[in-house]
């Protein structure tokens, strides 16, 4: 029992660069929440779990989301098996209004234009050699959309989790950043300053029967997005019968919030430097990243293309907040549309592509799940 | 698992027998077929409801009135306790005055003296909508 | 890749009859929860749930509730191994009131008398060829207690939890459809109409120490009631001592919600119509129906039977109510009294067999448990 | 586990060594027991207290009035808090004066400054009662 | 696992390779050390803050404003509502009229349409902090 | 099937003197929590589980903690692996509040001082005959810290997890009784006199910062405090950081309260007389404490000896808060002094050794593990 023997207990024995650098970003990601408001209910859990997954554990001690029979392993399970994601979809289905969807049906197109990121990005990552499945799991965070990420990477390429989760929800933080520049490009003043009409009202019934008829549609497509898709509805449900209005609140309360934590925190334990920092991880970054770019074009692109037919002209901004990461984007199409016209709210319309997206990449999960399970 | 870039290639969009372009096509076209039929469905929907109407309507807006005359009750009730609240202070000004008003969603209610997980009904829906404190 | 194949990979082309069927009696669940406000907290999360539990998974695909590995068999867990119903007995607990039973020890009695619901249909089971433990479990449902019913069936006869579980809910749904008649066929006019005196007073000492002994005694006569009454008497404890009064708050808040969603989703979901629509399910319903008669008949024939021996007779309409499926069936019982005597007030005298009911149906589950268990 | 009418019969209620009729019976028997064991011991209750009253009335009487006198200050401050908004707001119309009165729920006061288990005693249980709005 | 006192003795610190004694005094030092350097970090940090102040003092400043903002509409709203209230109830004593008033911490607010996990971000602590009643 | 067997069935056939016992000590429990107000969050839950525990059961039934596959054995499964114990850290964390401890810092050092109960308590139970990872487990009971005690013994000596969690809470619960006498013993009237000046106040963001960095002092010196101290700090920067807000309340309230009634209740349930009543038990129970006083006295005496140094003396009674046990040692501590000077009020100024020792156990847990694990 000597004092070198200590040391070699300590976690500053073990320390290295990499650790170092991923408590940085741990730290940037905390700041950032904290400064700039970036998504802090994602943020900052992730960011301490950052920290806490790259302090240098000993060998021997089950500490980390990775060494059997520790605390976080039994709390990363929800992630590995995908059990958390479909809960936070319980709750998201509990907090959503379809109205506007329901109020302006064409608007949905542009949620599934905007998954051309997903499929892109998939080709994309087949070409630099990825394999089938890891190419699908990478593809889908151009879904933007975290749950859905972590769910498919979790049953096609568990061993990429980790970074598919890092990329998908860091670039749902930065949609502010990485979405007006491609929308500048992509549209024309005028574009940019079409108004369009009120959204009508929705009546109860029709946001009753709207989650029950919507998931046989896409379940019957997809059987694949049965777990998400089935969640999210039944949380709908839950919320719009508002005969089951407890059930709705604790969802979207108490179940959230639990899950939420737990996913966030135990997904930053899970990026130890020893096994995170890889080329293989910077690449699904970049790829990420380009999928968000490509999505957003998408979607911008496709509101043109309507346009040629429809008399009542949409905005394309509205394009952009088929990506999902609601409501982020369909703020950031308000936030652009505004600087052209002070006068122009285009947020509400924006929600409908936005949550649409939501639908869309579970739709493309389940078609890739589905196909590229069996390799 | 461990990536490198030597497998790099258009190639690898046609491995095996398996051709990524035409599925990455097909699974493109499967979330429009998805989506549209949604988009349809909800623009027939007001149609069919209209058709249906006549036989479910009457039950429905009978929730719905029942469901609205309790927003007015408790609205009712918020309003008497705020009201009574007011006034016991303005005109008893002691301390230890009481304020008691009934509360629908109280715990202790004959109505939630269940046992029993249908007990739960206990509509407090209602309350909340109207404080959303949670 | 051709589109034979995807065709195949869709839920459309697995699609059969029965998944039809049993998603319309999920509708029908839903329906009947949003328009008749029958128990929406069981029906709506059932409902949905055997709507997604119909959509045909895909061969190879983890899933349903059945296929290892899937979300939903993880959720499904508490189920099967019959975590869940004492989860909900701990948030009944800490919401049920017992002062109605401890102000009138007396008609505790009737919600023993219902249990004779619970043996015959276990006889009746077992005459039609059912195992011992099926006879059990299907016996179950006579004590009209959907968390009782699903832990026993878990235990005994988990190959006929899903028909059993969607027997005792849908039936306690329907109390208000099937006990009347019987209330009406077995009293008199002048029987519905005597009125009862109201109920004492009960001291906060009384109630603290109630669930202390009741478990005690309950207990050390039928062991296997441990779990589901220890639960239930721990959450009346929390409740009534005041003291924890946070725990109990969430117990019969945010606990009991996310358990009921949980219970309820699921075990929809395990109403695939290829393992769920054979005629033993359907023999079960019927026995089940059956079962809440008896029960009925039981309570409100106990009644006047006490009534020869009692100076203060009791209505014996409360009798009924001795079935547990609180509070719907005391709420029958006010109700039908109402209906002959405008000013007659039964409520809170039902109140007392009611929960009497849920003691009694938990000590029989218990005694099947210990017995049947062996075989 | 696959169910046929061809084993019925009554045969099947006394099949083996177990008698089920007899094991209803006492089934039956025990529900009975058990249930008419609380019903007597609820009868005898009240008796019983009274006999062990003059050691053990004394602290839970104490604890009752801490919880009275809390409820009296919650509703006291209610009553203050509805009022000097009130007051606030007929007398300094202005839009941004502040309400602010003690909270005893607060997170942040000194007794909740709690790094463990046990800080978990706020008692916040007197807040819930007059306000249940979950 | 079976304990008995057989194996009492002063060598039981010193059995094997391991010195207990040595090894609770290394302990006891690691704590020391642990909170020593919270300590000094504690004492260290307001000089640091101030170095560090230039850069990030403005944007989290800004923060505080909102939050501080948010807190004044907040309050204003509730100053509203209890004002509102009463001079429904003064005015217009029929039972039917309904207080409307903005609620930001409103789930159908369009903010909280979010169909995804950052819809979260409802930023009801606001309300929650004026209103602790969890 | 006759009544001998039936009444083998029952639970009093097999109740013995031992189970009679414990029941009493579980009501005795119940009975302080609800007549005294000592820790009823805790006293409840645990007291009720030993009345459930001690309820013999069924040969053959699962239904104790310790058969597999009963339901209790599932909540088990939260203690005997460690999880509960960090979940409740999170909800604390979340609930805590650093000012006083950082606008104080040199009375953090009062918090190690009282760590000398956990390492001298440990050499006791070894000198008694204890193994080394149960003389250490045993030892940090003297923490003072129930999440703690439990988090270490079900990782290095689960077969005493029983007694060593019955042990740390009930001392927790009589802090009011044992710390006083010691604290008189060792101060003079005028020390207990000392009044302090009001502590500064703290500014948000190192209230934002602290969280993080003491999390990196602490693991980076002991790593086997990362789970522990990793929740404790993650809940507090989700409660201090304001933009999370949402999750730090549903951390401190629904999931703790959950957390706390399931380890509570199964720790109690795990007291089963049979396994319980032992010497080895009732060992334990003394030197649990004597750890109690030697903590308390090292609190208070290091404390004198910091005013040897200090020019402005603190209070050596507010050693004694060093222990952790929050808040019940502070409010000891303010107590006592305030009975010597009404107008002293030492609380605040108490808070600060009391979550510092909090810290400090949680490193002393830490050095154990990886130490002791290995043997
Ligand atoms: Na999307
Ligand atoms: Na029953
Ligand atoms: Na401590």
């Amino acid at each position: 029992m000597d004092f070198t023997s200590f040391f070699n207990n300590t976690g500053i024995a073990h320390l290295e660069w990499g650790n170092l650098v991923m408590i940085l970003v741990g730290v940037v990601f905390i700041f950032l929440a904290v400064t700039k408001d970036y998504e802090p209910l994602l943020l900052v859990p992730i960011g301490f779990g950052i920290i806490v997954g790259n302090i240098p554990p000993i060998a021997g001690m089950p500490l980390g989301v990775y060494s059997e029979g520790s605390v976080l392993s039994y709390l990363y399970f929800g992630v590995t098996k995908g059990i958390y994601p479909p809960l936070i979809f319980l709750g998201i289905g509990a907090m959503t209004d379809f109205s506007t969807m329901l109020s302006n049906p064409k608007l949905i197109l542009l949620g599934a234009a905007a998954q051309i990121g997903v499929f892109l990005t998939f080709l994309g990552s087949l070409y630099l050699g990825f394999s089938l499945k890891q190419a699908g799991a990478i593809g889908i965070i151009g879904g933007a959309d975290g749950p859905t990420a972590i769910f498919l990477a979790s049953m096609i390429a568990p061993e990429l989790l980790g970074p598919i989760a890092i990329a998908a929800y860091s670039y749902m933080a930065l949609v502010p950043v990485i979405q007006p520049p491609v929308m500048y490009l992509l549209t024309t003043k005028e574009e940019r300053r079409i108004r369009m009409k009120p959204p009508r009202k929705v009546s109860r019934k029709e946001r009753i029967i709207f989650p029950i008829v919507a998931f046989l549609i896409c379940t019957l497509i997809a059987p694949g997005a049965i777990t998400l898709l089935g969640m999210l509805f039944f949380g709908n449900l839950l919320k719009e019968s508002t005969v089951t209005d407890r059930l709705a609140n604790s969802a979207r309360n108490a179940l959230i919030d639990i899950v939420t934590i737990l996913l966030g925190f135990t997904v930053g334990a899970s990026t130890q430097a020893q096994t995170f920092l890889t080329p293989q991880s910077i690449l699904i970054f970049i790829l990420g990243a380009l999928s968000f770019v490509v999505a957003t074009a998408g979607g911008v692109i496709f509101a043109k293309i309507m346009n040629l037919f429809l008399k009542e002209k949409i905005n394309p901004l509205i394009g952009a907040a088929g990506v999902s990461a609601v409501p982020d984007s369909a703020r950031v199409v308000q936030a652009v549309g505004q600087k052209e016209d002070p006068g122009n709210f285009l947020l509400m319309h924006a929600m409908a592509p936005n949550v649409a997206g939501v639908i869309g990449s579970a739709i493309a999960a389940g078609v890739l799940w589905s196909v590229l399970g069996k390799f | 698992m461990n990536f490198s870039f030597d497998h790099m290639g258009v190639a690898n969009l046609f491995a095996g027998d398996f051709n990524a372009v035409t599925f990455s096509i097909i699974g493109m076209l499967l979330v429009f077929v998805g989506l549209t039929i949604i988009s349809l469905y909800i623009v027939c929907l007001p149609w069919l409801l209209k058709r249906l109407g006549k036989r479910q309507a009457r039950p429905t807006e009978a929730v719905d009135k029942v469901a609205e005359q309790q927003n007015i009750d408790q609205e009712k009730e918020i309003l008497m306790a705020i009201a009574t609240a007011f006034y016991l202070d303005q005109n008893f000004p002691e301390e230890n005055q009481k304020i008691t008003w009934k509360s629908h969603g109280d715990v202790e209610s004959p109505w939630l003296i269940s046992g029993r997980v249908q007990g739960m009904a206990q509509r407090t829906h209602v309350t909340r909508r109207v404080f959303p404190h949670r």
